[in-house]
C-alpha cells in the first residue's frame, strides 16, 4: 500500500489529524485561556474543508472495504461545510453554557470524531466499515446531547438517543447478519453482484433500512427525534438534524443504489409509502409546536420525507436532486437553528411566543430566520425552491404524480407553520420583545455563510450541473 | 358629389364641450359654461339644419327614393372579418329627422336653462351633462352599426342618470336616478342579447347590411327556432325589450315618472322629446328586419304599445303632480308611436304607420318639450309640483298660459295643430290593420284630451289660490324657448312628412282621412269639455266621481301597484332571497369549507399527538411495529 | 464441532435472543435492564455472525471480525449509555424509564 | 432589446431602497424605479408595435434564452407577444400608481416598498417567461410578499386573511406544479429530444390525451384559483379587505391576472385536447363565479368586500372567456384582464384614500361624499361606471368582446351561459349604483372621524393616470385589440384544430 493509496482517505485523515490537534491544543492551553481553542479549531477546520475541494483520486482501499468516488467526495465536502458552520455557531453556546469555554476542546473533538464516523460510513465498501462509521457517528453525539449536565432535558435526550440508537443498530446488525447468511460476503460490491431476490434478503433489507431510516428519522422511526432535538443543546440538535441526517441519507442512497439495486421494486414501494407518511406526520406534528427546537425537529422530519422523491425510481437525476436538496437543506436548516441558537444563548428563550415582534429589535436575525424558513418551505427565489422543485421533477419524470401531488400539498402545509414564525417575528405585536442582541462574530459569520448558501446555491446552475455530473457513477 | 363630412362636427363639438366644461367648468363663472354649451349646441343645430336641407332637398334622393348615406365609418373594435363595432355616421331620412328634433329641442332647453338653472350650484356640471347627453343622443341616431347604437344607448342612459340625479343631495333624486338606470339597464340586457342573437344569425352588426331588404341578413334568418319562435324573432323581441326599457313601455315604464325628480328642462329634453323615443327610433331603424323576418315581433310591438298607451293614459288622469301627469302622458304618446310601427307595413303607402310614427315622434317632441318647459316655468314661479296647490295662474303668467294651451290643444289632437295630423295618420294606419288596436288608440285619444285639459284647467283656472308671494312670469330666455316651441308645435303638422320620411325612402302624398279624423276630433272635444265642466271651477264633483270609482281610482292613482311589484321583486326576492343567501353561503359554506381543511388538519394534529408520548418504549414499539408493517407490505407485494 | 448441533440451532437461539431482547427493551422499566436487553440483541447478532461464518462460509473470517467489532462497539455504547444513566440518576434519583418523559407531544 | 431589464430595473430599485437612508429617499427611489419601469414598458409596447409593423411574424418577439440547468433542460427564456406586452404595460402602470398611492406609508416603509416591488418583479417575470419553470418560480415569488404586505401593513383581521390568501394560493400552486411537471414529463413523446419546460417547444408536440385529462384540470385550477375561480375564490374577499391600498391594487389589478394569463398560455395552449373536452366543467364554474360574485356584492357593506366580490365576478368573466375557445372571446378575456386590472386598481386606490379620511369602509356610516370630497367622489363614480361597463370606458370594450365572442359558439349550452353571464351587467349596475348612492350621493353625513379634505397631489396623480388609462382604452381599444388578436392566433389555431 503506497502513500498515494492511503491519500485516497484524505478527508478522513485530515479530520483525524485535526482531532488530534484539537486534543493537543486542549491539553496545552491554560484553564483561563481556553477561548483560544475556538478560533484555532475553526481555522483548522476551515483549512480541512477547503482541502477537501482539492482534486483527488478516486478508487478503493483495503480490498474494497473503503471506496471513494466523485460523488462521495462531494457528499463529504457538503458535510464538511455543514460541520464548519456548526462549529462556528457553537462558539456562542460554548461560552454561554460552559462558562469560559471549559469544554470547548472536548466538544470539538467529539464533533469531529462523529464526522469522521460519517465520512467512513459514506465511504464504506463493506458492512463492517459502514457499521463502525455509523456507530462512531452516533455514540459521541449521544454523549454530547447529554452534555448539559445541569439540565434534566439534556440527559433525557441523551438516554433516548443512545438507547433508541442502540436498538436500531441492533436491528441493523441483525439485518446485516441475515444478508451475510444468504450471501456470505460483507462487501457491497460482491453483494450487489448477486441478484438479491429471496424473501430472506428482502427481510434483511428491511432490517437494514430500518436501521438507516432511524437515523434519517423517517416515520415510523422518527419518534426519538423531537425529544432529542428539544432536550439536546441547540448546536447538537442542528448537527443531528442537518449533518447527521444528511449523512444517513447519503449512505441510504449508496446502499439502495448499489447493494440493493436488484430490490428496486421493493424499496420503491417502501419509500413511496414512508415518504408520504413521513411528510404528513412531520407536518401534522409541526403545526402545533411552540418550542422552536421541537418545531424544527418536526420540520426536519417533514423535510426528510421529501428526499425519497428523488431516490424513488433510482435515477441519476434523482440522486443529483437529492444531494442538491440536502446541500440546500443543510444551509437552510443551519440558518434557522443558528438564529434559534443565537437567541437562546442570549436570552434562553426558545418559544415561538417569545419571537413576537422580533423584527423590531433584531431585524437581521429575523431576516435570516425568514430566509431560512422560506428556503425550507421552498419559496423562490431562495435556494429551497430549487431543491424541492428538482426533487419533484425527478419523481414526476418517473410518473409518480400522486406522490408529487401529496408532497406538494405537504409543502403547502409546511409553509403554514413556517409562516407562523414569520408572522410572530414580523406581524405580531409585543409589549416586551426580545431586546436587541449583540451577536459575536462567530454567530454572524455562521449565519452569513448560511445566508450566502441560501441565496446563491439555487441560482447557481453550475452547482447543480456539477452535482449532476458527479452523480453519474451511481446508477 | 355631396360632402357630408361636416356632419361629424354635429356630435363631436358637443363631446368636446362636455370634456371642456366637465374638466374646467369650475375654473370660471358658471354662466360662461352655459354660454359655451349653448353656442356649441347652436352650431350643432345650424349644421343639422344645413345637413337636413342638403339631404332632403339636394343630395338625398336617388332614383326617387331617399337612400342611406354612409358619411364615414371606421372599425373601432374589430372581431373578425364580418363582425366589428364601427363608429361612423349614417344619414337617412329618420336620422336626419332626428338630428333636427334633437338639436332643436336641445337648443331650446339650453337656452331655457340659462334662466331656469340660474344660481344653481351645479350650473356648469348641469351644462356639461346636457352636452354629454346631446352628444350621445346624436351619436345614437347617427349610428352606422347596431353596436354603436348600443354604446350610445348606454351613454344616453348614463347622462339621463346623471341629470336625474342632478340634485344629488335629495334622496328622492338619488333613488330615482338609480331606478332609471337599473331598469333601463335591465332592458338593455335584452337589447344586448338581442344583438348577440342577431349577429349570430345575420353575421353582421352593420345597419347597411342588416336593414337591406334584399340583403343577406334578412334572407339568412329564421332558420333556427326556440320555443316555437324563430331565433330572429327572439332577437327582435329582445331588442324591443331594450326599446321598451328606454321608451318606458309597460312593464318597464316605472322609471320614467320617478325620473321627474330631475330638473324640469332635463325632463323636457330627455324624458319627453328625445331619449325616450330612442326605442321608437331603434324599432324604426330595424324596421325592415321586423317586417320581413318577424311579423310576430312586430305584433308584440303593436300590442305592447297599445296597452301601454291606454294604461298610462288612465294613470295620467289620476296624478296630482304636474310633471308626473306629463310623464304618463309621454308614456302614452310613445305607446302611440309604437302602435304605429307595429301596424305598419313596408313600402310607401303600406308604410303609412311608419311614417305616422315618425311624424308623431316629431310633433310630440315639440309639444311635449313645450309642455314640460311650461311646467318648468310654473314650478320656477311657485316652487311646487302639486297641481292642487296651483290655480288661476293665467293671471300671473300669460305667456306660459298661452303656450301651454297651444301644447294641450296639440296633444289633444285638435286641428289644425300638429298633434292632430300625426295622430290621425296613426289611427288611419291602425284601422287598416287591426281594429282592436285602433279602438284602444281611439279611446286613448279621448282620455288624452281629458287629462291634459284637467291639468290645464286646474293649473290655470280653477280656484283662486293664495300664493306666498305673487308668481311672476319667467325671464325672457325661458319665454323665448316657450314661444319658439309653441310655434313649432302649432305649425309642425303642416310639414308634408310623407314626402320625406317613409319606410323605404320613397316619398308619397298623404291626406286627411275624414272618416277617422272627425270622430277622433269629436272625442277629443268631448274630453276637453268633460274636463272643462269638472275642473274649470273648483267644485266637489271630481271628488264625488273619484269616490264612486273607489278601488279603480285608487289603484290607478297608485299606478296599478307596478312599483310595489318591482319593489317586491327587487327587495324581497333579489335582495333577500338571492343576494343575502349567496353572501351567507359564501361566508359560511364555501369559506368554511376552505377553513374546514385547515381546521381538520389542526384537529388531526391534535388527535395524533398521543403518538409522541415521551415514552421511550412506546417509541421503540412503534419502530418495531412499523418495521413489521413494512415487511408485511413488501410480503404482500411479493405475493401479489 | 459438537455433534447434533447444526446451524439451525444457533439461528433459533439467536433469533430467540433477538426477540427476547426486543421484548425486554419494550417492557422493562429499569434503564439498566433495557440496556441489558440491547446487549441481548447485539449478542444475538454476534451469535449469528459467528455461526454463519463457521457453518456456511468457513473459508473467510468476515463474520468473526464483525462479531469482534460489534462487541467492542457495544462496550463503548454501554459506556456512554451508563454515563448518561448516571447523569440522569443524579437529577431524577431513579432510573425508571417511564419517568424519562419530560418532553412529549 | 432584452426583456431581462424588466427584472433588472425592479431588482436595482430594491437594492437602492435597501441602501436608502430615510423615508423620503426610499419613496422617491421607489417612485423613480417604478416610473422607469413604466417608461420602459411603454417603450416596449412601441418597439413591439414597430416590430410587428415591420412584418415580424415570429410568435414571440425579443426572445432570449439563457441556459440555466442544462441537465433538466431548464432555460431562463424570455419573450413577449401582444398578450404579455399589454399585461406588462398594465402591471407597470399599476405598480407605479401603487407606489404613489403608498406615498404616506410610515411603518417600516423600506420593507413595504421592497415587498411591493418584489411582488411586481414576480409578476413581470411571470409575464415574460416562456419557460414553465421560471413561470412557476415567478408565480410563487409574486405570491409570497403578499403575506408580509397584508400581514404587516394590513388592517382588520389581517393575520387570518394573509394566511388564508397565502395558503390558498400556494395550495393552488401545489396543484399547478403537479400539472406543470406532468406536462414536462410528457414533453418528449419520441424520446429523441430532452424533456423541456419551454412553452413554445411543448406547443409544437402533442401530449397524449389521456395525460392531458389529468393535467388540464390541475393546471387550470392551479391558475384558476388565482383568478378567483369558484369555489376557490374565498381568499380574495378577505385578502382584499385586509390588504393595504397599494397591495389591493396590485393584487386585484395584476396578481389575479396571472391566473387568467396562465390559464390561457399554459392550460389552453399546451393541453388543447383536454381543454376542448373539459371546458364545459369550468365554464359552469366560471358562470357561477360571474353571477355569484355579483350577487354576493349586492349585500356587502364594506367597500372592499364589494370590490372583492365584484372582482370575483369580473375575473370569472376572464376565465369564462378563455374557456370559450374562440379568438374573439379570448381577445375579450385579455382585454377584460387589462380593463379589470385598471379599474379595480382605481377602485382600491380610491377606497384607500376615502378610508384614509373617513377611517371607515362601512357604506352605512358614510354618505354625501360628493359634497365633502368631490374629486375623489367623481373619480369613484368613473371607476364605478367603468366597472358596470359603460361605453367609452374600458369595461365596455372588454365585456362586449367577451359576450360577442362567447356567443359565436353555436350551441345552446354556450349561448345559454353567455346570456347568464350577460345578466351580470345588470347586477353589476345594481351594486355599483347602490354604493354610489349610499357613499357619494345623498345628504352629507359628516359623522365620521378623520379629516374631510380632498385629494392631495399624489392621490390626484394616481387617479389621473388610472382614469387616463381607462378612458384611453375605452375610447381607442383598436390598437390593443389588434395587438392581442394577432397574438392569439397560435393558441386558437392549436385549440381549433383539435376541436
Amino acid at each position: 500500500m503506497t502513500l498515494d493509496q492511503i491519500l485516497l482517505m484524505r478527508h478522513e485523515l485530515l479530520l483525524i489529524i485535526t482531532a488530534v490537534i484539537v486534543v493537543v491544543i486542549e491539553l496545552f492551553t491554560e484553564r483561563d485561556n481556553k477561548s483560544v481553542i475556538i478560533p484555532s479549531v475553526v481555522f483548522l477546520f476551515l483549512l480541512v474543508t477547503l482541502a477537501g475541494f482539492l482534486p483527488i483520486d478516486t478508487g478503493k482501499l483495503f480490498g474494497g472495504s473503503y471506496q471513494t468516488s466523485d460523488m462521495i467526495i462531494l457528499m463529504k465536502n457538503s458535510l464538511n461545510i455543514g460541520v464548519l458552520i456548526v462549529l462556528i455557531q457553537s462558539a456562542g453556546w460554548l461560552k454561554h453554557s460552559f462558562g469560559n469555554f471549559d469544554n470547548a476542546g472536548g466538544y470539538y473533538f467529539i464533533v469531529i470524531a462523529s464526522l469522521i464516523g460519517m465520512q467512513y460510513m459514506i465511504s464504506a465498501g463493506d458492512f463492517l466499515i459502514f457499521y463502525i462509521g455509523l456507530e462512531l457517528a452516533t455514540i459521541p453525539i449521544a454523549a454530547l446531547a447529554a452534555s448539559e449536565k445541569m439540565k434534566r432535558k439534556s440527559s433525557e435526550a441523551g438516554i433516548k438517543l443512545i438507547l433508541s440508537a442502540a436498538l436500531s443498530s441492533g436491528i441493523l446488525l441483525f439485518g446485516i447478519s441475515i444478508l451475510y447468511a444468504t450471501n456470505g460476503s460483507l462487501f457491497f460490491s460482491s453483494i450487489s453482484a448477486d441478484n438479491l431476490n429471496s424473501n430472506l434478503q428482502v427481510l434483511a433489507f428491511i432490517f437494514i433500512f430500518t436501521g438507516v431510516a432511524f437515523k434519517i428519522s423517517i416515520v415510523p422511526f422518527h419518534l426519538w427525534t423531537a425529544d432529542v432535538y428539544e432536550g439536546a443543546p441547540i448546536n447538537i440538535s442542528s448537527y443531528l438534524s442537518s449533518i447527521s441526517k444528511a449523512s444517513a441519507i447519503f449512505i441510504l442512497v449508496i446502499l439502495l443504489f448499489t447493494v440493493f439495486r436488484s430490490l428496486l421494486p421493493v424499496w420503491n414501494t417502501v419509500l413511496y409509502f414512508t415518504a408520504i407518511i413521513t411528510m404528513t406526520i412531520g407536518n401534522l406534528f409541526a403545526i402545533r409546536q411552540k418550542n422552536l427546537k421541537r418545531f424544527l425537529a418536526f420540520s426536519s422530519i417533514a423535510q426528510a420525507g421529501f428526499v425519497p422523491l428523488g431516490i424513488i425510481g433510482g435515477t441519476q437525476l434523482g440522486v443529483a436532486s437529492v444531494i442538491y436538496f440536502l446541500l440546500i437543506y443543510i444551509f437552510s436548516n443551519l440558518g434557522a437553528f443558528g438564529v434559534v441558537s443565537a437567541i437562546s444563548n442570549a436570552t434562553g428563550k426558545e418559544n415561538m411566543d417569545d419571537y413576537d415582534g422580533l423584527y423590531k429589535t433584531n431585524p437581521r436575525l429575523s431576516l435570516v430566520m425568514m430566509l431560512s424558513l422560506f428556503s425550507l418551505a421552498g419559496i423562490p427565489p431562495v435556494a429551497g425552491f430549487f431543491g424541492k422543485f428538482f426533487l419533484f421533477t425527478a419523481a414526476a419524470v418517473q410518473g409518480y404524480y400522486v406522490l408529487v401531488f401529496i408532497a406538494v400539498v405537504n409543502a403547502t402545509i409546511s409553509l403554514y407553520y413556517y409562516l407562523l414564525i414569520v408572522k410572530a417575528m414580523f406581524i405580531n405585536k409585543n409589549e416586551s420583545p426580545i431586546e436587541t442582541i449583540v451577536n459575536d462574530n462567530y454567530t454572524r459569520a455562521g449565519l452569513f455563510i448560511c445566508v450566502l448558501g441560501i441565496l446563491f446555491i439555487g441560482f447557481a446552475g453550475v452547482i447543480f450541473e456539477f452535482i449532476e455530473s458527479v452523480s453519474k457513477g451511481i446508477s | 358629389m355631396e360632402n357630408f363630412s361636416y356632419t361629424l362636427v354635429i356630435p363631436l363639438i358637443l363631446f368636446f364641450t362636455f370634456v371642456f366644461t366637465g374638466l374646467f367648468g369650475g375654473k370660471f363663472k358658471p354662466v360662461i359654461s352655459g354660454i359655451i354649451c349653448t353656442v356649441s349646441v347652436f352650431i350643432s343645430a345650424a349644421l343639422s339644419y344645413f345637413a337636413a336641407y342638403q339631404y332632403f332637398f339636394i343630395y338625398g334622393k336617388a332614383d326617387g327614393a331617399y337612400r342611406l348615406i354612409n358619411v364615414f365609418s371606421f372599425h373601432w373594435l374589430r372581431f373578425n372579418d364580418n363582425l366589428s363595432i364601427d363608429l361612423g355616421i349614417l344619414l337617412d331620412p329618420i336620422s336626419v329627422m332626428m338630428l333636427i328634433v334633437i338639436t332643436t329641442v336641445s337648443l331650446m332647453v339650453h337656452i331655457y336653462s340659462l334662466g331656469y338653472m340660474k344660481g344653481d350650484i351645479g350650473f356648469s356640471r348641469y351644462y356639461a351633462f346636457l352636452s354629454l347627453f346631446t352628444f350621445s343622443m346624436l351619436g345614437l341616431v347617427l349610428s352606422v352599426n347596431i353596436f354603436m347604437t348600443y354604446m350610445f344607448w348606454e351613454l344616453v342612459g348614463l347622462s339621463s342618470y346623471l341629470l336625474i340625479g342632478h340634485y344629488y343631495e335629495k334622496p328622492a333624486a338619488v333613488s330615482a336616478s338609480k331606478k332609471a338606470f337599473i331598469v333601463t339597464r335591465f332592458a338593455d340586457l335584452g337589447f344586448l342579447i338581442g344583438i348577440l342573437l342577431l349577429s349570430a344569425f345575420a353575421g353582421t352588426f352593420d345597419f347597411n347590411k342588416l336593414t337591406d331588404p334584399n340583403g343577406g341578413a334578412i334572407l339568412q334568418s329564421a332558420s333556427a327556432t326556440f320555443l316555437g319562435l324563430s331565433a330572429i324573432t327572439w332577437a327582435l323581441i329582445l331588442i324591443f325589450m331594450g326599446c321598451a326599457g328606454k321608451s318606458a313601455m309597460f312593464p318597464l315604464h316605472i322609471w320614467l315618472p320617478d325620473a321627474m325628480e330631475g330638473p324640469t328642462p332635463v325632463s323636457a329634453l330627455i324624458h319627453a322629446a328625445t331619449m325616450v323615443v330612442a326605442g321608437v327610433y331603434l324599432v324604426a331603424r330595424l324596421f325592415p328586419l321586423y317586417v320581413f323576418t318577424s311579423p310576430q315581433a312586430l305584433e308584440v310591438v303593436a300590442y305592447v304599445g297599445a296597452f301601454t298607451s291606454l294604461f298610462a293614459a288612465i294613470i295620467a288622469c289620476t296624478q296630482t303632480d304636474i310633471k308626473r301627469v306629463l310623464a304618463f302622458s309621454t308614456i302614452s304618446q310613445i305607446g302611440y308611436m309604437m302602435v304605429a310601427l307595429g301596424v305598419s307595413g313596408y313600402g310607401a303607402e303600406e308604410g303609412l304607420g311608419f311614417m305616422a310614427s315618425m311624424f308623431h315622434l316629431f310633433t310630440h317632441a315639440m309639444f311635449k318639450a313645450l309642455l314640460f318647459l311650461c311646467a318648468g316655468s310654473i314650478i320656477h314661479a311657485i316652487h311646487t309640483n302639486e297641481i292642487s296647490e296651483m290655480g288661476n295662474l293665467r293671471k300671473y303668467m300669460p305667456v306660459t298660459h298661452i303656450t301651454f294651451l297651444i301644447a294641450c290643444l296639440a296633444i289633444a289632437g285638435v286641428p289644425p295643430l300638429s298633434g292632430f295630423f300625426s295622430k290621425d295618420e296613426i289611427l288611419v294606419a291602425a284601422v287598416e290593420k287591426n281594429f282592436v288596436i285602433f279602438l284602444v288608440q281611439y279611446i286613448v285619444a279621448g282620455i288624452t284630451a281629458f287629462y291634459m285639459f284637467r291639468l290645464y284647467f286646474m293649473v290655470f283656472w280653477s280656484r283662486d289660490t293664495k300664493y306666498e308671494h305673487d308668481p311672476h312670469e319667467s325671464p325672457k330666455v325661458m319665454l323665448f324657448s316657450l314661444v319658439f316651441l309653441a310655434v313649432a308645435a302649432a305649425l309642425a303638422g303642416f310639414i308634408p312628412f310623407s314626402e320625406f320620411v317613409t319606410s323605404n325612402g320613397v316619398p308619397f302624398a298623404s291626406h286627411i282621412h275624414l272618416s277617422v279624423a272627425l270622430p277622433t276630433v269629436a272625442l277629443a272635444l268631448a274630453g276637453i269639455l268633460t274636463a272643462y265642466f269638472l275642473y274649470k271651477k273648483e267644485s266637489g264633483s271630481p271628488d264625488k266621481i273619484t269616490n264612486s270609482l273607489g278601488i279603480i281610482y285608487r289603484s290607478a292613482y297608485r299606478k296599478f301597484y307596478i312599483d310595489e311589484v318591482y319593489l317586491f321583486v327587487t327587495k324581497k326576492i333579489i335582495f333577500n332571497l338571492i343576494s343575502i343567501p349567496v353572501a351567507w353561503f359564501d361566508r359560511n359554506v364555501v369559506d368554511n369549507a376552505m377553513n374546514g381543511i385547515a381546521f381538520t388538519t389542526n384537529y388531526i394534529s391534535e388527535k395524533i399527538k398521543v403518538m409522541q408520548s415521551g415514552q421511550l418504549q412506546q417509541y421503540a414499539f412503534v419502530m418495531i411495529a412499523g418495521m413489521i408493517l413494512i415487511f408485511l407490505l413488501t410480503l404482500y407485494l411479493i405475493i401479489v | 464441532m459438537p455433534e447434533g448441533i447444526g446451524i439451525q440451532h444457533f439461528l433459533i437461539l439467536s433469533t430467540l435472543m433477538f426477540f427476547i431482547g426486543v421484548y425486554g427493551f419494550l417492557t422493562r422499566k429499569n434503564l439498566i435492564t433495557i440496556l441489558l436487553s440491547v446487549e441481548l440483541i447485539l449478542n444475538s447478532v454476534n451469535i449469528n455472525f459467528v455461526a454463519i461464518n463457521k457453518y456456511l462460509y468457513p473459508e473467510n473470517l468476515g463474520g468473526h471480525f464483525f462479531a469482534m467489532f460489534v462487541i467492542a462497539i457495544a462496550a463503548t455504547e454501554v459506556a456512554v449509555a451508563i454515563a448518561i444513566i448516571i447523569s440522569l440518576y443524579r437529577k431524577l434519583k431513579m432510573i425508571d424509564v417511564e419517568n424519562v418523559n419530560e418532553m412529549k407531544y | 432589446m432584452d426583456l431581462i431589464y424588466l427584472i433588472l430595473i425592479p431588482v436595482i430599485t430594491v437594492i437602492s431602497i435597501v441602501l436608502s437612508e430615510n423615508r423620503k429617499q426610499s419613496r422617491v427611489i421607489a417612485a423613480v424605479g417604478t416610473g422607469l419601469q413604466l417608461l420602459f414598458s411603454v417603450y416596449l409596447v412601441v418597439l413591439y408595435l414597430t416590430e410587428r409593423g415591420a412584418g415580424n411574424l415570429e410568435e414571440m418577439l425579443f426572445s432570449h434564452k439563457y441556459l440555466w440547468f442544462s441537465s433538466l433542460n431548464i432555460y431562463f427564456s424570455t419573450g413577449v407577444d401582444g398578450i404579455s406586452v399589454s399585461l406588462i404595460l398594465l402591471t407597470s402602470v399599476i405598480l407605479f400608481t401603487g407606489v404613489l398611492a403608498s406615498w404616506d406609508v410610515e411603518y417600516l416603509y423600506k420593507e413595504f416598498f421592497i415587498s411591493l416591488i418584489v411582488l411586481a418583479t414576480g409578476v413581470f417575470g411571470f409575464f415574460i417567461s416562456l419557460d414553465l419553470f421560471t413561470m412557476f418560480l415567478f408565480y410563487e415569488l409574486a405570491v409570497i410578499p403578499m403575506y408580509l404586505l397584508i400581514g404587516i401593513w394590513g388592517s382588520g383581521k389581517k393575520e387570518y386573511s394573509a394566511m388564508k390568501l397565502t395558503l390558498m394560493l400556494m395550495g393552488a400552486s401545489a396543484v399547478l406544479l403537479v400539472g406543470l411537471l406532468g406536462i414536462y414529463s410528457y414533453s418528449s413523446p419520441t424520446g429523441a429530444t430532452p424533456l423541456t419546460f419551454n412553452i413554445i417547444e411543448i406547443s409544437k408536440i402533442h401530449i397524449p390525451i389521456e395525460a392531458q385529462r389529468y393535467f388540464f384540470p390541475m393546471v387550470f385550477v392551479g391558475f384558476g384559483v388565482l383568478g378567483a375561480l369558484f369555489p376557490f375564490h374565498t381568499w380574495s374577499p378577505d385578502g382584499h379587505a385586509s390588504a393595504p391600498t397599494a397591495v389591493s391594487m396590485l393584487h386585484a389589478g395584476v396578481l389575479m391576472k396571472m391566473g387568467g394569463y396562465g390559464c390561457l398560455r399554459v392550460a389552453m395552449f399546451l393541453l388543447p385536447d383536454a381543454a376542448n373536452e373539459m371546458a364545459w366543467i369550468f365554464i359552469i364554474l366560471t358562470s357561477i363565479s360571474i353571477v355569484y360574485g355579483a350577487f354576493g356584492a349586492i349585500v356587502q357593506k364594506d367597500l372592499k368586500y364589494i370590490n372583492a366580490y365584484s372582482s370575483v365576478s369580473h375575473c370569472g368573466l376572464v376565465l369564462f372567456a378563455v374557456l370559450m375557445i374562440n379568438k374573439i372571446a379570448m381577445n375579450g378575456a385579455v382585454l377584460q384582464m387589462i380593463s379589470h386590472g385598471l379599474m379595480t386598481a382605481l377602485f382600491f386606490a380610491l377606497i384607500g384614500m376615502i378610508y384614509g379620511r373617513t377611517h371607515t369602509r362601512d357604506i352605512r356610516e358614510m354618505g354625501g361624499l360628493m359634497k365633502i370630497m368631490p374629486f375623489l367622489a367623481v373619480c369613484y363614480m368613473i371607476a364605478g361606471f367603468a366597472s358596470l361597463g359603460l361605453p367609452g370606458l374600458s369595461g365596455f370594450v372588454a365585456e362586449m368582446t367577451i359576450f360577442i365572442g362567447a356567443f359565436q359558439n353555436a350551441d345552446l349550452f354556450h349561448r345559454g351561459l353567455t346570456i347568464l353571464a350577460c345578466s351580470s351587467i345588470v347586477i353589476t349596475a345594481v351594486y355599483i349604483l347602490r354604493v354610489v348612492a349610499a357613499l357619494l350621493l345623498g345628504p352629507a353625513n359628516r359623522n365620521f372621524p378623520g379629516t374631510k379634505n380632498d385629494a392631495v397631489w399624489n392621490e390626484k396623480a394616481v387617479t389621473f393616470i388610472l382614469i387616463l388609462a381607462i378612458v384611453g382604452m375605452g375610447l381607442a381599444p383598436f390598437w390593443l385589440s389588434d395587438m392581442i388578436l394577432n397574438s392569439l392566433n397560435p393558441i386558437v389555431q392549436k385549440l381549433a384544430l383539435l376541436k
